[in-house]
């Protein structure tokens, strides 16, 4: 761990500031590092992850299943067992710096402050209790109620989230309710305390297409109820598209890019991105075009490709000489608000962009 | 629920009918397979150096030349409604469920089975009480401390006492703790009437080798709860550590345990065979033994008949519980 | 018994070329599943200590080499010593059982026969019984658990109730009353040769519920993934399904609990000896030792030690190398 | 009253009651040396501990259970021991230690029987007076009852069938299938106090057959119960049962007051009550009985290992051990139908190492090496001269010799048989395990079989079908005569006549036209030496003929518990005298 992370630098320009102090974001992430020690060696899921969230707005974290996305947002709330993973880096949720906290104090924040909504609702509660008890469970843990005003708060949650007929609905088991139902009873647990930073991971992949967008049109509502800041974790870029202000793109435990929705979608200048776009199916697209999947399989995570992690998928590397595959590239900030972590001269990515990319999408 | 039970009922009756008959299959037809006629039956029961009137007279009053369905229809009859013997001088009623006599002892089989019934509870109730109580705990100390020196050390222990059986452990006991170092009486236990403390031994000798066997079962159940996924959401709810572990996390591991034990326990109900007779406890176990060593068959097939029963009743009861425990077994 | 192991033997093929899929788990990218379990397996040295025990108890086992080595270390396992033990208590007459340069495990009560060749002698009878019987557990649960994973239905109700039925069998009692009834010679079987036949067919043939269960979860699991509904899509028959799809994916759990069930049955073979169903004397077993040492305890305890250690150390091994095994293949049932 | 140490200690005792002091009897002093009973082996041929003294409580104790308590429906020697405490017969052996105690004497009876028509008529004369428990006198009619119960087998099975065998009772069912006692011919009651008993062949030795069981108690037919008469037999004896005896639990006998004394030289009425427990673990026994909180191992056949290694180390625990022959001999039968050369079967005979056979039970507390074939507590027999081996604990063999009788047999190189065993019993199958390794040494190979000793006898080794199916060559076996003496003992095992289907007692299928002969001649001798001398004489043709591997007469190691009076071993059953004890303390 004596090399000097690059990721680090770039926060620190970005942040602007020499002392490492409670920064004013609502929620910022710095250098955050997640190691798993295996037998088969180290796997670094998260290696040097820095961003902020404001209230009020949505960052979208998008990548491969395994780039550190779900690391990211289990880290964020403490999840991780101290046992089998080392988390360094800090964790700032309104002034308060969660990687360093006592576990008591981090679990109190949990359900209450910072709350996830997880992607299979099935396996994600508890089969042997019924939904109602769940959310009770969720409630009573932080507010001093007694059970029956915890049961009716969680009938109110039922119904805000739209289950019909709540108050039947509260006795019944998980496994009584449809997928979509489920999700929804899912965001009502989630949301029971009104906690002000809301981490979705993949809320809508089990779900058909009319539910999952009634779960984004759910989520999106409560965002403006309670001004939460929210963390959308997905593959799917059209979820993050319809619900993101920022987006933040993770390859192999590592930011390659960072913008807003506009610039992501429209000036991406990280060839993974335009790999990603060109896999996203579109509907205005012509049906004899076929989709770019991005070649190769994700790297390992314990023997991460030297250089910049993505360069055996790369179809731009040798533009650089060995660059790529000698030298990590840095995050850098190319243009106001976007950060990309690429060894390609600004211009020539933006030539392939135009040239190259945007007309196949 | 009801009708859960009922379906529940009746595939227990169905099993035992099943398991009855290939018993009675076996032990009736194998033998005569091997060329065991009725009269070396009748012979069994007639004591030394039986004439031919004495044979005829013993199987025409068992009905040991009737075809074997016969003979077990008889024999279910009697267990369900009872059976009448004579004695030659007046008629001796075997109410249900009767098990026939046995040809050694003359004596009822289910008035045998009555008797020694109550010993091979103590000996399994205590040292079920003795490994689950040790066994879970283990288990789930081992799996919350997952690679520490308690989990390595335990697990090692338990890996060991997998590898023990207590016809070695038993006889390790008695020769060192019974009878060289006098630290224990010798095991004794005859009835209820007796301290059931006298059975320390077979329950620490047998319990160790269940408690290993759960600790293991345990540890492992706990460490797949605990990756489940309503585990990770119970903790991002922000309950306590405690809360999760033992609400959410051992109630979930202990159904599949409970399957085990139902298992486990009805197989030693049945006769903990190993383990009475390593200390000589008469209970079921040595029922069944003698009656295999005398031959006598009404007694070996009544004590698998009554062992396969426990197996079949612990199992329905496991199944209820399940039921209970977990919703979705009770809705489906 | 343990947490089923995950299948993942054609992982990779089998992966779904779904765009921005990526694998699950941290797999190590170019080595095949056996390669990456014998990397595993190779770091886990308690394992394979084991495995070795497994190995060298198996090579002096072998006709032959038993011999050689209690002709170094001992003697005949049926050569009689009385000169060595008391004529009336039956006990060795010298401390610690008799043990000396001659006879390292001490000699047996009443005849003196040297306790380190018999339990030599021992070891083929356990180790025999023990794997054949698996053999045919193994053979009868997977073709069942198959069939009945696979085929679903009424198949899989009327194999799943006879599995039931098997389970609530009293086993121990059921298998002494069988070696009990049956004859002396069967299928041109006769003396040891048969009764170890009896002994493998009754413990291997009522331990295969254990492993059919397995193997029909397993099956069942296998039978709703992808490569098997590509396969059935493109026309293939069940039998191509059955043998070049599933069975290659079941060959890990086969292998793991076929090693976990050997020392199962090893210690089932020493109770039916221990309880006088066992092989025939003179042959010496584990179990019928431990049965003699019922009567002789107080005067020769080593006769209690030396056979109960066999057995457990063999046991032991059987399970560490089974239990490494089942980590090797699947690091997170750990 | 043969040592003196024992007429010093009763006298001891009869002082002590003198001064009426009750505590304790003078053989309850085991400290030390003294007190005169504490001498190992020395109940084995006198009484120990004689006292007169009364009051109580007796305990016995036994792991299983009686047959029964019916004296008709026992075979067991300690059973038949046992029931004399409330139950006399005709005839009965004499409460004598030593060889005394294998002679009949009168107990009902006046007098022995008085046989006549050249022994197929035995006459018997009642004593008057004799009473049952609820002070009905006892009458002829009742042993004839008694001896028509007998008859039918498929209710009392367990008792001995001489009575059907030797009676002319002419297709006679039993009284439970025919209830019209007339119909019973083979007795006849001409008045109340005399039975006669009609035979259908010549049969010399009725007494003992009269004696030995408890068939010929008297039973009333009104009071009988069938198979539950067990359950609360009628006592004529000195005790009676308090309610009912529960199987596998026990039961208590206290004083029968109608009981006289002056009727009955062979049984002591001292304790208060006698209580027997079932179902107490053997080894639990051994270690009441060393406490002395249980007086009584009931079996009789000797304290279990851990208890043997106890006292045979402990000087002080073996000068209260008895080490009596116990009337067995553990011998191997060699088949002549499977072997039928002579010189083969010799050749087995002296390879035989009687050493290690000899250790395999226990060596010299185990048993004696045998010669002869009868056991030495046989009335008038002869130890004899050893056959092609040697009754020497060291003897291991004679391969040399073996190998000669190979070569005259012509199997030089050896052959094969198979050799079976009661898997059940350890020191059988070390015996069949000693037998092969000497056997081995001359190219004789034995495979061994267990079977379980519930069929054994009837099955497998008692049933020559299957000897024959499955080429039986030898087999463990032991036998115990139901009486003592050479017919009793020898000729269910060595007569022709007596192979039989199931149960076979002679499971070398001895067929001998010359021992045949002897057999039918003898039961006409009316001198008992005189038959003695034919029994010898039988008895070395057997071993002649190799026939009979001799190996051990039976020894037992019992242990007496200092606060047990009169105890002595009974030649008759094998054990100490049940129907004679008294405690103190």
């Amino acid at each position: 761990m004596a090399r000097k992370d690059p990721a680090e630098l770039v926060n620190g320009s970005a942040e602007q500031s020499g002392t490492r102090g409670a920064p004013s974001a609502f929620l910022e992430v710095r250098d955050l590092k997640i190691h798993f020690p295996t037998d088969d060696g180290l796997v670094k899921s998260v290696d040097g992850l820095s961003f902020q969230l404001e209230r009020g707005r949505t960052l979208g974290i998008v990548g491969e299943s395994g780039s550190g996305k779900s690391v990211t947002s289990l880290g964020i709330l403490g999840l991780h067992n101290k046992r089998n993973a080392n988390v360094s880096g800090e964790i700032w949720l309104d002034g308060t710096e969660l990687v360093g906290a006592s576990q008591n104090d981090v679990r109190r924040l949990r359900g209450r402050k910072m709350a996830m909504i997880f992607q299979d609702p099935l396996s994600s509660m508890h089969p042997f209790y019924t939904v109602g008890h769940q959310i009770v469970e969720a409630y009573r843990v932080h507010n001093d109620v007694s059970k029956s005003v915890a049961r009716k708060h969680a009938v109110d949650m039922l119904g805000r989230v739209g289950i019909p007929r709540p108050d039947r609905r509260v006795d019944d088991y998980p496994h009584q309710f449809s997928g979509g139902m489920r999700q929804r009873a899912m965001i009502a647990m989630a949301l029971s305390c009104d906690p002000e930073l809301l981490i979705a991971d993949e809320p809508t992949t089990a779900l058909d297409v009319t539910v999952q967008a009634q779960i984004l049109d759910l989520i999106r509502d409560l965002q403006e109820e309670f001004n939460s800041a929210i963390i959308m974790i997905t593959h799917d870029l059209g979820v993050v598209a319809e619900l993101s202000d920022d987006i933040l793109v993770m390859y192999a435990g590592r930011c390659a890019e960072y913008a807003s929705v506009d610039d992501a979608f429209h000036r991406p200048l990280h060839p993974y991105t335009w790999g990603l776009l060109g896999s996203m199916p579109r509907l205005d697209r012509e049906r004899s075009e076929r989709l770019m999947p991005i070649k190769g399989t994700p790297p390992s995570l314990i023997n991460v490709p030297q250089g910049c992690a993505f360069n055996p998928r790369c179809a731009y590397r040798d533009l650089n000489g060995d660059k790529s595959t000698t030298e990590r590239p840095e995050l850098v900030e190319a243009e106001p608000g976007h950060q990309v972590a690429c060894h390609l001269p600004l211009e020539k990515k933006r030539e392939i962009w135009e040239s190259e990319i945007r007309p196949k999408l | 629920m009801v009708a859960f039970i009922v379906r529940r009922l009746l595939g227990a009756v169905g099993l035992l009918l099943i398991i009855s008959a290939v018993t009675f299959a076996i032990f009736f037809l194998v033998p005569r397979a091997a060329g065991v006629t009725s009269d070396d039956i009748a012979g069994r029961f007639a004591g030394k150096q039986p004439d031919a009137a004495t044979l005829a007279a013993i199987k025409d009053r068992f009905g040991f030349d009737d075809p074997v369905p016969v003979q077990y229809g008889k024999f279910l009859k009697a267990i369900v409604v009872g059976d009448t013997y004579d004695t030659g001088t007046e008629k001796i009623h075997c109410p249900a469920p009767c098990l026939g006599y046995s040809f050694r002892t003359n004596q009822s089989v289910t008035d045998q089975i009555v008797d020694r019934a109550p010993i091979t509870f103590m000996i399994a109730i205590g040292a079920a009480v003795l490994w689950v109580i040790v066994g879970v705990s283990i288990g789930v100390l081992s799996a919350l401390r997952r690679g520490t020196i308690f989990d390595r050390a335990a697990m090692g222990i338990a890996l060991a006492g997998v590898s023990l059986p207590v016809f070695f452990t038993g006889l390790l006991s008695l020769a060192f703790v019974v009878h060289r170092w006098n630290l224990l009486p010798e095991v004794n236990y005859e009835g209820l009437s007796d301290n059931p403390f006298n059975l320390i031994l077979p329950w620490i000798c047998l319990a160790f080798l269940y408690a290993a066997l759960y600790a293991r079962l345990t540890r492992a159940g706990m460490l797949e709860t605990m990756n489940e996924d309503y585990i990770r959401t119970a903790r991002a709810k922000g309950l306590p550590e405690k809360t999760v572990v033992f609400k959410h996390g051992l109630r979930a591991t202990l159904t599949p345990i409970m399957t085990v034990f139902g298992l486990d326990i009805g197989l030693l109900l049945g006769g903990a065979i190993i383990t009475e007779k390593t200390f000589s406890i008469p209970g079921l176990g040595q029922l069944a033994l003698d009656g295999v060593n005398q031959s006598d068959l009404p007694v070996v097939l009544g004590a698998t008949m009554v062992a396969a029963l426990f197996i079949v009743l612990a199992n329905l009861v496991v199944d209820i519980l399940y039921g209970v425990v977990d919703p979705r077994v009770r809705h489906s | 018994m343990t947490a089923p192991i995950e299948v993942s033997g054609s992982e990779a093929e089998a992966q779904p070329d779904a765009v921005l899929a990526g694998v699950d788990r941290k797999a190590i990218q170019g080595r095949s599943l056996g390669q990456i379990a014998w990397m595993r397996l190779r770091r886990d040295k308690v394992a394979l200590s084991g495995g070795a025990f497994v190995l060298l108890l198996i090579i002096v086992s072998l006709p032959g080499v038993t011999g050689l080595v209690t002709g170094w270390f001992g003697s005949p396992p049926n050569e009689f010593h009385q000169n060595l033990v008391d004529a009336t208590l039956g006990g060795p007459l010298k401390k610690w059982g008799g043990m000396s340069s001659d006879h390292i495990f001490g000699v047996e009560p009443i005849n003196g026969r040297d306790l380190f060749s018999r339990v030599l002698y021992g070891a083929r009878v356990s180790l025999l019984i023990g794997v054949l019987a698996t053999l045919v557990s193994v053979v009868i649960g997977t073709v069942m658990g198959i069939v009945a994973g696979y085929f679903g239905g009424w198949v899989d109700t009327l194999i799943a109730r006879t599995m039931d039925v098997f389970l609530a069998f009293p086993l121990v009692l059921f298998a002494i009353s069988l070696v009990g009834v049956i004859p002396n010679s069967l299928l041109g079987l006769e003396g040891n040769n048969l009764r170890m036949g009896i002994l493998v067919f009754i413990i291997g043939f009522f331990n295969w519920p254990y492993i059919g269960r397995i193997i029909r979860g397993q099956t069942m699991s296998l039978r709703e993934r992808e490569f098997v509904d590509a396969a059935r899509s493109m026309g293939a028959r069940n039998s191509y399904i059955l043998f070049k799809e599933i069975l290659p994916n079941l060959v890990a759990p086969i292998l793991v609990y076929s090693t976990l069930l050997i020392p199962t049955n090893i210690l089932f073979e020493a109770a039916l000896s221990f309880l006088g169903v066992g092989i025939n004397p003179p042959d010496p077993s584990w179990g019928g030792m431990l049965s003699q040492a019922t009567e002789l305890y107080s005067v020769a305890p080593h006769f209690v030690i030396v056979p109960g250690l066999a057995i457990f150390v063999t046991v032991l091994a059987f399970n560490l190398f089974g239990d490494g095994l089942r980590d090797a293949l699947d690091p997170r049932a750990r | 009253m043969k040592s003196p140490k024992v007429v010093t200690s009763a006298a001891a005792g009869i002082v002590v009651l003198g001064l009426g002091l009750s505590a304790c009897g003078g053989g309850d002093d085991d400290g030390g040396n003294g007190g005169g009973s504490g001498k190992f082996d020395a109940g084995s041929t006198a009484v120990v501990n004689a006292s007169d003294h009364k009051g109580g409580v007796l305990k016995m104790a036994q792991p299983d259970d009686f047959e029964s308590l019916d004296p008709a429906n026992i075979y067991y020697a300690y059973g038949l021991n046992f029931v004399r405490i409330f139950s006399r017969t005709l005839m009965t052996y004499a409460s004598k230690p030593g060889a005394e105690g294998s002679k009949m004497v009168p107990d009902l009876a006046e007098a022995p029987g008085t046989p006549s028509d050249g022994s197929k008529t035995w006459t018997y004369k009642l004593k008057r007076g004799i009473k049952y428990e609820d002070g009905t006198e006892v009458k002829a009619k009742d042993i004839k009852y008694a001896v028509a119960r007998t008859f039918d087998r498929s209710v009392l099975h367990n008792g001995p069938s001489y009575f059907p065998q030797l009676l002319a009772a002419d297709g006679y069912k039993g009284p439970f299938k025919d209830k019209n006692l007339d119909s019973f011919k083979a007795v006849e009651t001409p008045d109340d106090y005399t039975v006669v008993f009609k035979l259908k062949a010549p049969f010399s030795e009725f007494d003992q057959v009269v004696g030995f069981s408890g068939q010929t108690a008297p039973v009333q037919q009104a009071k009988d119960t069938g198979v539950r008469y067990g359950m609360h037999p009628i006592s004529t004896g000195p005790y009676k049962l308090q309610g009912d005896y529960t199987p596998k639990k026990g039961g208590t006998w206290v004083r029968n007051t109608n009981w006289d004394p002056a009727t009955d030289p062979n049984r002591k009425q001292l304790p208060d009550k006698i209580e027997v427990q079932a179902g107490l673990k053997a080894e639990e026994i051994d270690s009441r009985l060393q406490n002395g909180s249980v007086q009584i191992d009931l079996p009789g056949s000797g304290v279990q290992a851990a208890a043997r290694q106890q006292i045979l180390t402990n000087p002080k625990l073996k000068a209260n051990a008895d080490n009596p022959l116990a009337g067995f001999h553990w011998y191997v039968p060699i088949n002549t139908k499977n072997i039928p050369n002579l010189e083969c079967r010799k050749a087995i005979v002296y390879a035989a190492d009687r050493s290690a056979m000899y250790r395999a039970y226990g060596g010299e507390v185990g048993g004696q090496v045998s010669t002869s074939i009868q056991p030495p507590a046989v009335a008038g027999r002869e130890q004899g001269t050893d056959y092609y081996t040697k009754a020497d604990p060291n003897y291991t063999g004679d391969p040399a010799q073996a190998k000669a009788a190979l070569a005259k047999c012509g199997k030089p190189n050896g052959f094969s048989t198979t050799m079976i065993f009661r898997s059940d019993r350890p020191k059988e199958k070390a015996t069949a395990e000693a037998l092969k390794q000497s056997l081995d040494k001359v190219g004789i190979k034995l495979e061994l079989k267990g079977y379980p000793s519930g069929t054994y006898t009837n099955e497998q080794l008692g049933a020559p079908k299957f000897v024959a199916k499955e080429k039986v060559g030898l087999g463990t076996y032991g036998w115990a005569p139901d009486w003592n003496t050479g017919y009793g003992y020898l000729q269910p095992i060595s007569d022709g006549k007596a192979i039989v289907d199931t149960g076979n007692a002679n499971p070398e299928e001895l067929d001998d036209p010359t021992i045949n002969k002897m057999w039918n001649d003898v039961v006409s001798i009316q001198d008992p030496a005189g038959r003695a001398k034919v029994y010898n004489e039988i008895d070395a043709k057997i071993r002649e003929q190799a026939a009979i591997l001799p190996n051990v007469y039976a020894k037992s190691l019992l242990y007496r518990p200092t606060n047990l009076t009169n105890v002595y071993f009974h030649a008759g059953y094998g054990m100490y005298d049940y129907a004679n004890l008294g405690v103190t303390g």
